[in-house]
């Protein structure tokens, strides 16, 4: 069974450098995996998009798909249309700093202020790591530590600190979900 | 007041180029972000209308407002 | 590195053709091409390769002309644009007998006719491979090394957004090839022999002025590579009303959209043209041969299609399923190239007859 | 808009949004140096009365953003193309206002000679180049201005001499033609520095206006996404490294 | 000037287009197009008009899309190497509808493919016309004018080195025009209205974000084009058994020898296309309709031989008597080009049963 | 050959026909003054004897029917290209000897920025410029180096600087880039032009083989037929009109 | 009846000037006129050719003819394989200083020192002209006046002086056929 | 005669440009042509084995010859 998880958000949040991270961790996990990205060409600061496909078996679908399993969403940005995209039932998680309201009442919706977080830990950069973190940790779709791995070994040896920073990212957004689980739903509507 | 600036901080995108060159300082960086997930700068009373924070900025948050120059001098 | 790594398909490429022995590359960046000239000039050093970030396309290929002139394995690519401006230079390579790999990161497939047909002067002409996957990418770049050698003839790589964009796991071994003549033709320096020349004006020995006959040497051997390189991947023929004929990585949504046609009974089929130019116009005779009807699905206005019926002849009809379509920034992929999309055209057209 | 210290009704709007521009949202980095440039120059084409009569020839790059916003006449020319289209333009309507705005990426790389030719003829046109040494639109690689020891994904140790090769000084370069008339490199790094520039611009468009040749601005803007740092540390490294390649002044007038 | 005066084709085209309104002329010296430069910096000037010799290829084609983009008739000339140079430039200038005028003054006719499919990225088409005298030549470049401003597209007229060089007697007066469309996409200052682009890249209208529909206008027009301007000359076709086709200067020595074939009783005739692109496939279906057979002339290894076979599609036999040929400097006329070299192909693909 | 002062047996050859040659009968004018600046790369390259490791890369011009003449190996760039396509030569070949041999039209029209880039990056050949002020090949039009006042075809009341622009001088252009190490400009219009000429060729070249970065040599020579002078009348035309506008001598060194 | 002149040389010899000036003239005449210019595009020096057909009728051959009716051969480079184009009895007019046997003996040869006459006047550029004053003399085939005429008019006002010294060229190869008309046939074989 | 040239009449062009060079003028054009239709340059005596008409010469016509140095200072 393959289960497709779309990124999204704007240029310049890092939505590429988790996507990527997910699809090798998973890679290091022994299943199969394929990776679509999309940022415009002559597009600066516009819609980022990436999509991840796992599965156990060599993925045959085509990248460019119909439905999806999950959505990581950065911003609200294009989110509605995206929405529709996710299989009832589908799991919505969103960087609630952001994304104020869910778009669909029949998925889980689960929300982590990401961006808030990561600001008060002193770099709104750290956002996306935020997300991946909890989304990890929240879904066990990839062993956390695998995620840290993962990440550590993207970077180059000199960007060290970097590692350790987004380390502790990783580990917030985790955190921020331990105790409320799943249950951290966001409100369907009326901004909260 | 003398002088104010507006800032449209939607718009602002967080680079705080404005905040170093505003000769009395009264610009310094929100806490909270705006819609873009920025920070944004705030003001605090002292604008004298130099117009630095406008010039420097590379997308256009700012107005710039004075008392006219007459009305000034007509004070005590 | 063999081992199976998750792979963007322009870095697969890239090493792919690091693994083929290619050491020199040049390019001047441009989406969706630029991450093999980011892969080369951070990989290639470290075999002693030489990557040169070029301040042109038209500087680029002209770096690449000199290696490879120097008997060097040379890559470039670029989009669009970067093709276009090196259209003399491919004339003129071709003209030299220079092999060189080039590779197209298409936008859409619009430049299918300006890769086949030749987008410069005369009558030269590419090899052209288009690849589906990650994987076919290293595989179709390595044999481009080879068949650029062994035809003296330069040879096209065509690949785009979705291709450069989408990683896969890829596994990356050094080719075994068949033995090939020496490169007696390259500028080496005229060590322990006379000089010779290496030009698309004129013959390499020195004094000839047989300008004619040198240039139809590169002419002449365009019959015999037509004969000898057409490769093809073709599923579902044997009792297909209607065949479907995609090219590249949406020739992988055309192959996907067929088995779900199949799943739901109708008797399709698609053939799969891997090179371009030569086109494998006896598969697709054969195909049209036993079937009704032929579709044709490409992201362009509609040009390989002239090849199909240059191949069917009218024996069957022929109908265009594709179109051009971008996303609204202009070079991303567009609304035609969704599975879903492929599946509602394959059933528009589909044989009454056989319904 | 912060309500509390909201202008009062006896006020008067001493510094607006940039004239001619239709819309002031642009995709542009945060703290890129780019759209400051572009407001000067569309503040002077205001204030020198030539909009009717202005066309703008436009390169490809980030600032490729703006000729949809710019409330005057574009042609969007292709990469590094824009010196000899505006020479096309300006030989049938001398009457005309014309003006380039390129990177150095355009410029100084992939067009090199078209502006190099076009001020050996002394086309009538002012050449503008936004130079924040990398292609920025593509990603940030090596363009002709990187300087030494850049990093950028071309030249990932930082750009060495003996390898990727030295920087070109457009400014110092194209000074060197005959048919030149002003040459001048500012920066937008600083509130003086803006000031200056503004100048230089207004002086190169003078010097069009007077028919005296080809005129020439190079600007030295902030790319931090593409420098690899913040955007607030933008006009610091500008001022500290990039600078020192490329001393500001007016070096032809 | 509107007496008979003995003119070299090229100079005859170049004051052709004067009369027809062309102001801007950018040029790069290259045999055989030189003379309409040389030409052209002596006339333009002369009416108020200006001719650039450029220093290069690309900056001639920028040079005439900055006169063409204000609305000034422009237009440019060269061969093989120089026009592959402008081959981005072309695609570009197509995607933004800026008309203008090219002459491809070719050396054989090699350049079928690149001028009728477009040597550029994408999917962008040429106007292409092919004179076969002086005359011709200037009565083409009269109508390249008015059609590419008909359409907002660039239109090409393809000679070779026989007419550039060959002086005939030539009439050339002022055409007089159907009415056209004011050009209010041509940059000329904002004065009295909002600003304007004129881009390749996406709409003219200012902040609009709609490039894909932007760029569809551009290839949208293809169909209509290709329907609306395919022209032809023919002859002798009513009881031919044999058909030949040929274009260009070429087409004039076929149109000889089928002339001379007839005379020994052969039942011959020939089709010219005008236009190549659009081909006139209606003129050659009719015409292989009615035919036992079909053959081809052309200068080069054969590529309107596809359009050919694509409009015959296998009713009868299509057979290729041409052939790449050009004299030993490389770019002079070569052997085939003989009216009796010709003859005696003729009446070697004549079909026996006719005979 | 004229037998009453035929040489006696007992003479030595002091002064042979040019090595490296493998004919000397060549297609060039009367007067051209091209064969005598080959001739003089020639007897260096045998001189140093870098002869078995020497590529040529040549331009498209005049001189282009040199190539089939000369007992080296040659690499045929197309116009213009000569500067990229040696530099891809020379970076994977660095141990072989490696000039370019373009004319102004080839090098200063069609290609300039190929040179300029090539130079600023320090490439490690040596660049020769033929310079004639015309594209002679095509039959004398103007190109970037047609000095004011001259006649060609395209410029033919003489070139005029509001019209046409201005000349470039390439070695003082390309003296300006950081990475060129030896620029200099001779002449062949007479026997103490070529002797210095030489000099500056040997200098470019050990220069090229000391590994000290780019090094180019501008070398004026006479085009009778394109000046429309008679062939003898090349050197004074050379001398008092051309050499005007290029001063000769050592730019950087 | 179209009579077909080829005329044949090496650059700079001025074979272009002249057989333009002699179609030129013709078309002054009424005649119809085709004129084709050879000479290669990268090659300096090489051979020149031109070919000159005059009719009454407008012109329908294709300009690469097979047979002509004369030959104007100011060099004997080429000239073996040109000569075979003539038609029997048809006219080889050469440069004899240069053209030292007539390759073809069935047909009229004739003959001038045309470089000769030129190089004794002063001036070898002038050999050409010389030769088209005394071919259009001894043929006839245009008006000698006709042939001043036009060679003056296709040379620019200033050129005034080189015009009169043309003029003057052109005379002395006239003068040269009056005395021997026609009749100055060269040796078939055997320099001369 | 301490020097003489060898002079290469067929493929001489004509252009003169070695005559004025030749210091002790020993050089002067042709009357007759040669087979090219060019004058050419003929050698009085005189020559010193200079050289300099062999190096401006662009056709390469030229050969120089000299009495060995040695076999001159043998002489009285
Ligand atoms: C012929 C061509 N090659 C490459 C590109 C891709 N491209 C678009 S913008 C750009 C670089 C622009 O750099 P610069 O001019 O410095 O502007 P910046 O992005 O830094 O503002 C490139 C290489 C193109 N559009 N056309
Ligand atoms: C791309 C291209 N454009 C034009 C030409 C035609 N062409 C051949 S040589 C030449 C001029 C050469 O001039 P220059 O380099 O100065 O050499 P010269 O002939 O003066 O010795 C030109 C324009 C060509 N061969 N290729
Ligand atoms: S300079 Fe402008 S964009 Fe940057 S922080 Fe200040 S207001 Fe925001
Ligand atoms: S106008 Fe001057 S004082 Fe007021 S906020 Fe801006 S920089 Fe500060
Ligand atoms: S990449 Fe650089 S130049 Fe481009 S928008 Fe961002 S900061 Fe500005
Ligand atoms: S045209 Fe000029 S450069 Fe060319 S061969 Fe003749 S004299 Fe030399």
């Amino acid at each position: 069974m393959e289960r497709e998880i779309i990124f999204t958000g704007i240029g310049g949040q890092g939505i590429q450098l988790i996507a990527k991270i997910l699809a090798e961790a998973a890679v290091e996990e022994g299943q199969h995996a394929m990776l679509f990205a999309v940022y415009g060409g002559m597009m600066r600061g516009g819609p980022s998009e990436s999509t991840v496909v796992l599965g156990e078996a060599p993925i045959e679908a085509p990248p460019i798909i119909p439905h999806c399993w999950a959505i990581l969403a950065m911003h609200p940005q294009g989110l509605d249309e995206m929405a529709r995209k996710l299989r009832p039932g589908g799991l919505l998680f969103a960087n609630q700093t952001l994304v104020k309201e869910a778009p669909r009442h029949d998925v889980r919706a689960i929300g982590l202020p990401a961006t808030r977080i990561a600001e008060q830990a002193g770099n709104i950069a750290g956002a996306s790591m935020v997300a991946l973190g909890a989304f990890a940790a929240s879904t066990g779709i990839v062993p956390f530590e695998r995620v840290v791995e993962v990440m550590r070994a993207s970077l180059p040896a000199h960007r060290r600190q970097r590692a350790d920073e987004n380390a502790r990212f990783l580990e917030m957004g985790a955190a921020h979900m331990r105790p409320h689980g799943a249950v951290a739903l966001m409100p369907a509507s009326a901004a909260g | 007041m003398r002088a104010t600036v507006t800032i449209d901080i939607e718009t602002c995108k967080g680079c705080a180029l404005c905040v170093p060159v505003c000769p009395p300082a009264v610009l310094s960086m929100s806490e909270a972000v705006n819609g873009k997930g920025y920070r944004y700068p705030e003001l605090v009373e002292g604008c004298t209308g130099c117009e630095l924070c406008a010039k420097v900025c590379p997308d256009y948050c700012f107005e710039v407002y004075r008392e006219p120059a007459g009305r000034r001098e007509a004070r005590p | 590195m063999s081992r199976r790594v998750l792979m963007e398909g322009s870095c697969a490429m890239a090493e792919g053709a690091i693994q083929a022995g290619c050491r020199f590359y040049a390019g001047y960046p441009i989406t969706p091409s630029t991450e093999i000239l980011e892969y080369m000039s951070a990989r290639l050093p470290q075999v002693g390769g030489v990557c040169m970030n070029a301040e042109s396309e038209i500087e680029a290929i002209g770096m690449v002309w000199g290696a490879a002139g120097c008997g060097v394995r040379s890559m470039i690519a670029s989009t669009g644009q970067g093709i276009s401006l090196m259209q003399e230079s491919f004339a003129e390579l071709a003209n030299a007998q220079i092999p060189i790999v080039a590779v197209n990161m298409g936008r859409g497939q619009g430049d299918y006719f300006q890769s086949t047909r030749g987008g410069g002067h005369g009558d030269y002409r590419f090899i052209v491979l288009a690849p589906s996957t990650a994987q076919e990418a290293v595989s179709l770049v390595q044999d481009a090394f080879h068949l650029a050698d062994k035809w003296r003839n330069p040879v096209m790589l065509m690949g785009d957004f979705l291709l450069a964009h989408t990683s896969e796991l890829v596994e990356i071994g050094t080719p075994s090839e068949a033995p090939l003549p020496a490169k007696d033709w390259a500028t080496t320096g005229a060590k322990g022999r006379r000089g010779l020349t290496l030009s698309p004006l004129g013959p390499s020995e020195k004094l000839s002025t047989d300008i004619a006959s040198a240039l139809a040497q590169a002419t002449d051997k365009v019959a015999k590579m037509r004969a000898a390189e057409q490769r093809v991947e073709t599923g579902y023929l044997d009792d297909a009303a209607l065949v479907v004929v995609a090219f590249g990585f949406p020739g992988r949504f055309v192959k996907y959209a067929v088995k779900l046609a199949r799943a739901e009974g109708l008797r399709v089929g698609f053939v799969r043209p891997i090179s371009l130019w030569p086109f494998p116009a006896q598969a697709v005779a054969e195909a049209a041969a036993k079937a009704e009807s032929i579709a044709v699905f490409e992201l362009n206005g509609g040009q390989m299609i002239e090849d199909v019926q240059l191949a069917v002849l009218g024996r069957v009809p022929v109908q265009f399923i594709g179109g051009i379509s971008h996303d609204h920034s202009g070079f991303g992929v567009g609304p035609a190239l969704r599975v879903e999309h492929i599946l509602a055209r394959i059933k528009d057209v589909y044989p009454r007859a056989a319904a | 808009m912060n309500q509390p210290l909201a202008p009062t009704p006896s006020m008067q709007k001493v510094f607006d949004k940039p004239a001619l521009l239709l819309s002031t949202e642009h995709s542009l980095c945060p703290g890129c140096g780019e759209p400051v440039a572009v407001r000067l120059m569309l503040e002077l084409i205001a204030e020198l009365g030539v909009r009717d009569r202005t066309i703008c020839v436009a390169g490809i790059g980030c600032y490729t953003c703006f000729p949809m916003l710019m409330d005057i006449d574009v042609m969007q020319a292709l990469h590094g193309r824009a010196p000899s289209v505006a020479t096309g333009a300006k030989r049938v309507r001398p009457d005309a206002f014309i003006f380039t705005l390129q990177g150095d990426g355009d410029m100084a790389s992939e067009g090199l000679q078209e502006v190099i030719h076009a001020a050996a003829r002394g086309e009538r046109f002012t050449a503008i180049m936004l130079n924040n040494g990398v292609f920025g639109e593509t990603g940030g690689h090596a363009t002709a201005t990187t300087v030494l020891g850049q990093h950028t994904k071309t030249t990932m140790g930082g750009r060495k001499a003996e390898q990727h090769g030295h920087p070109i000084r457009m400014a110092e370069l194209l000074a060197q033609m005959d048919g030149a008339a002003y040459v001048a490199r500012g920066a937008v790094h600083t509130p003086a520095a803006i000031k200056t520039t503004r100048q230089y611009l207004h002086d190169a468009f003078q010097s069009q206006l007077d028919d005296k040749g080809f005129s020439f601005v190079e600007i030295l803007t902030m790319c931090p996404t593409d420098w690899f740092v913040p955007p607030d540390k933008g006009p610091g490294w500008l001022e500290e490294t990039f600078k020192k390649t490329f001393p500001l002044g007016v070096v032809k007038s």
